[in-house]
């Protein structure tokens, strides 16, 4: 079976197929064979055909896979490409500019006014969560077109803050 | 004895453990959120004391002292931070009838004051970080100063702040310009020419010594706390003992710790704070007039359960030991654990833990706040957890430490796990070659959104996501149990 | 070096931790059912050697080498159990040029022969139980033997076994008669009169001496540990140091198993497991000639790391501490946590772990061997894991394990945490007063069907249950997150 | 709402209604006000109006409920009142003696032939699994009417051993 995976900004063709008890995996013209198990709800056990294994923490929500392995951790989606052809057209309408809360919390300060131009990394808002004050930044160039909070509010995770265009 | 702990998070969970120990019943308090927290779940009674913010929580002496008098606790034990060093508190207990499991509030107001400890430390012959106690305006004093404390100081405004008004000042030719440029700056920004100079130390270490005392006047020290690796004035890692302290600069250090203590007639758990110069020469800072966050290095080295000896003795009974009976036994290192993301440069992290899986084994203890399916509020402080790791050297703890992080594993939210272990193989930190300035240069020198995975790591991640997704369209569930896929597969073949 | 484990379960996880510490890359060996045991996923690399039955797979010396070469391992660590005291194994591995991880093939051997260990340690001055080496046929011989040993003795028929053909004897008196009887059975059961004769222990304890020696000569003891507590013939519960011998008696039995393990030129880690009467007489039973399950307890109070110190000498590394060096700190205890319902006579409780919470804090180590959403399998040793509870006093030790075994929580298979709370509490435990027979009666005295639950409990069980089931019917979901009941109702009133 | 609790052999009454931000329940005539929380996947933690807090661990299947507190686990069964006079039938009915597996193991011997007569607490046949033989008992006073399994046999948990009449 043939997936897209999209991994750091690349898009790789990926194969799956059966092989031996476990599957043969090939990424690109790379392939391993490879044995997965479940050890728990969160922890898989990737044992390579040479006798490596690898135990990751797997979680998955819808087609994006969080996949952490020792201190790191790699965010992979895996689309099947069908899907994937259809999800870059949204993409590239729905590329909008509307800065979420990455975290509850309240609003100590709004340091962007409506109508500013910002530069990508400009300081937008402070957010105050766990006894510490969060700079949110501008993730691209533009001008503050919508103030959707103000200073004192608490917000929920994702809540918008600002949009930028 | 039955202890109220009008605390949270890892800390209340410690006291209710050390109170079980002794075979006393506990009482948990609690702000709305916390309804299902660690410390809620593990005590025997639990009381709710208000909403969510601290101040109308776990700040509101009233409604703490009404939980104690409604489940009959006769001890309270404070923890750290919120109302722990505040001297209203323990003597609304003492008034209350209800004892206060730390120092007496004498002790605490008299090393809560800047001005007042200080006067009182340099009475008792410790040594502080010489600098002129009163504002001067003329130059003379300042030279005067300069003179017989020897360079570099610090010139500062004395109404200044924020960074402002302030010179730091290495030859004795730039002292009069120096102190111009002070004074006039001290003049135009906060309108008062006042300027006052203190000793500048280089490259210093964060030390601290802790003592312990009991209501009939014995004091003991319990060594000392190297204290140095702090991000934002805030410590992250901790060990003891100090890798730079021998033993007789530990007994100096002791003797004026108790010296210290002694002059507030202090008793319980305490902790004085030191500055370190390279030179080995200290300075008091100040004392914490608590438990401390880092007591559990202490406790691995000393083998002296702080807790239990601060309720012992809150209970008036003597010490059960002398200094003499004090030996320090290898190496502890610390690492707070918090929910805060090192690759966003550490933006708080809360939410559900989906997973959390605590590492063990030898010489690893962990004071745990935390649990799987419970979720990190907003309203507190980050921190999860303490792992703290004990081996016969602190070559040996440092990999102790270093193998138990890679053990350690959290789902769901993101946590300060990979800058520990930055930290751990960090040859300045092996070689303990820092100074309180380390972490902030550490980190400006290094960006944790690419301290990435290896060609390797990734293409696993790939391979597991895809075989997932495999899996998943051909609706076969991955083996729940411990069985191999190979065998699995091979058995669905068997039956066809 | 890369280090293959010959084992699983606990252990296995126990050595890779060391091996992480020290640096070393790490492989573990599983049969079938094993894919997903705590042991491969926390290795490096991981080879299958076979079916679930260990002699199909754990103990095929054949295919644990060929894994060894398949990965390049250089070294080979057995654990305990399976072929960790098998010569033949050290043997093959030494030919196949990897380095074993354990004492000589000799050593083992030597200590291997019942016959051979008595007669080397006879030879070194190492005290045995006093009896007759060879079979006797005349009563005068049994008779000069029961005069110079003191009552009382063992009359045995030398071809008996399973408890017939033995007779005690408490008085001089009774001599002729015993001797006879056992004769004319031993005769008519087994065809062969001949008997011998061995001192009786009364209500002895089981001590033993941890030794460590290098490859260069040195062997040190490092204390002894109490294993009196055994259900049949099976330890159960282990102390460090034992809580019946003090300093003087410390050095004799360290001297004595120095001793012993010069005799056969021992290196690595060992035990010698002697009998100690009341009277404080110990006497030789066997060298283990491995480490011991009930290592940690000797770690936490020496300060000793067994399985690195383990490592090291198989390197060929010297002994980097001396005798002189060595001091114990405290008291450990240990409880082996096995899958079995003690309700249920101890009946294994095998089965998949829904849920496993261990406990956490000061002086608290776990050596695990599973996790949750491991199905315990049937074709091992039930252990689980193995608590360790560390103070600085024995009280102190035991006050901390029965806090840690409240702590201790598993869903979904039966443990034996309820039966080491028994143990925990029980006055004679506490009092350090039992002998090899104290469990085994304290069972006959003692339904755990009957441990039953408090009023209050029950009522909480079924008022937790009839929530539960209201909400069920009501599809109202508990709150899943850290949020109190009464202000999700309050909130879903608001919104009406 | 009104259910029917079964432990340890007795029948109660037992009725739950909201009060208050929790729930009045009343065993028989004893009546508590409790809150009950999820801390977790199986852990639940039950608070008493005097403030007592006991932390349980929680499972059920189907109708039964396995409680641990402490050292201790309560099984109780909670059934709406129709439900369990239906039960009561069924239970009169079928109270079978048909002995199971209680664990997966080896069947190593077997102790009572065909046609013997037992009592209650005998010997049937002896199960080994973790290294341990454990020997299954008659539940009953009877006649072993059936063996289901040789000696030598592996058998899973739940498997049919014997049948007693």
């Amino acid at each position: 079976m043939k997936f897209i995976a999209r991994e750091g900004g690349r898009e790789l063709h990926v194969e799956v197929v059966r092989h031996g008890g476990g599957y043969r995996v090939c990424i690109g013209d790379k392939c391993m064979d490879a044995d997965l198990v479940r050890a728990g709800a969160y922890v898989r056990s990737l044992r390579l055909e040479d006798g490596t294994q690898l135990s990751l923490i797997h979680h998955a929500s819808g087609n994006t896979h969080e996949i952490t392995l020792g201190e790191t951790t790699v965010r992979v989606e895996i689309v099947d490409p069908l899907a994937a052809r259809r999800r870059r057209r949204e993409d590239e309408i729905s590329g909008d500019g509307t800065v979420k809360a990455p975290m509850p919390g309240r609003v100590v300060r709004i340091l962007a006014a409506k109508g500013e131009s910002v530069r990508k990394g400009a300081g937008l808002l402070i957010l105050e969560a766990m006894k510490m004050e969060n700079e949110i930044q501008s993730p691209t160039d533009g001008t503050v077109d919508e103030l959707f909070v103000d200073a004192g509010q608490t917000v929920e995770a994702g809540a918008e803050l600002v949009h930028i265009s | 004895m039955k202890v109220l702990i009008a605390n949270r998070g890892e800390i209340a969970v410690r006291v209710i453990r050390a109170c079980r120990e002794l075979g006393y019943r506990t009482v948990a308090v609690y702000s709305e959120p916390d309804r299902s927290a660690l410390h809620v779940i593990s005590a025997d009674e639990a009381m709710p004391i208000g909403a969510a913010p601290s101040r109308e929580s776990y700040l509101r002496i009233d409604r703490i002292l009404d939980a104690a008098k409604k489940t009959g606790a006769d001890a309270i034990h404070p923890g750290y931070g919120f109302l722990a060093e505040n001297a209203d508190f323990a003597r609304a207990c003492r008034d209350a009838g209800v004892t206060f499991i730390g120092p007496s509030p004498e002790s605490i107001d008299a090393m809560g004051s800047k001005t007042e400890s200080r006067q009182r430390m340099i009475a008792a012959g410790v040594p502080v970080v010489p600098g002129l106690t009163e504002p001067v305006k003329s130059f003379d004093e300042i030279e005067a100063f300069a003179k017989s404390t020897g360079f570099p100081i610090m010139i500062k405004a004395s109404a200044g702040g924020g960074g402002k008004g302030l010179r730091f000042v290495e030859r004795e030719e730039d002292l009069r310009s120096s102190f111009e440029r002070v004074s006039s700056e001290a003049e135009s920004f906060f309108g008062d020419g006042a300027v006052y100079a203190e000793k500048f130390i280089t490259r210093p270490r964060h030390i601290e010594v802790q003592i312990v005392g009991d209501q009939h006047g014995n004091i003991v020290h319990v060594g000392e706390r190297e204290c140095t690796l702090q991000r934002r004035h805030q410590k992250v890692v901790e060990e003891c003992p100090s890798p730079v302290v021998d033993a007789a600069l530990r007994e100096k250090l002791g003797a004026m710790a108790v010296r210290a203590a002694a002059a507030v007639n202090y008793y319980s758990t305490g902790t004085i704070e030191c500055l370190m110069g390279p030179d080995r020469e200290f300075y008091f800072l100040e004392m914490n007039t608590r438990l401390q966050v880092e007591h559990p290095v202490t406790e691995m080295v000393w083998g002296v359960d702080l807790v239990k000896e601060q309720l012992c003795i809150a209970r008036g009974e003597k010490l059960s030991f002398t200094q003499a009976d004090l030996a320090p036994n290898g190496h502890a290192i610390e690492c707070r654990i918090y929910a805060e993301d090192p690759s966003r440069k550490f933006a708080p992290s809360p939410g559900l833990i989906r997973y959390i899986d605590l590492p063990q084994g030898p010489g690893v203890r962990n004071d745990n706040g935390v649990y799987a399916g419970y979720t990190v509020p907003v309203f507190y402080d980050p921190m999860l957890s303490k792992l703290i790791a004990h081996a016969a050297s602190r070559d040996e703890a440092i990999a102790r430490m270093r193998r138990a992080l890679t053990e350690y594993r959290v789902e769901g939210i993101m946590t300060t796990i990979p800058f520990f272990t930055v930290i751990m193989n960090h040859p300045d930190f092996k070689s303990a070659n820092f100074d309180t300035g380390f972490i902030d240069h550490l980190l400006s020198n290094l960006d944790f959104a690419r301290t990435a995975a290896t060609e390797q790591q990734i293409d696993a991640a790939i391979a597991a996501a895809a075989i997932f997704a495999f899996e998943e369209s051909q609706k076969v569930q991955l083996p729940v149990d411990a069985e191999s896929q190979w065998r699995s597969v091979a058995r669905r073949e068997a039956l066809r």
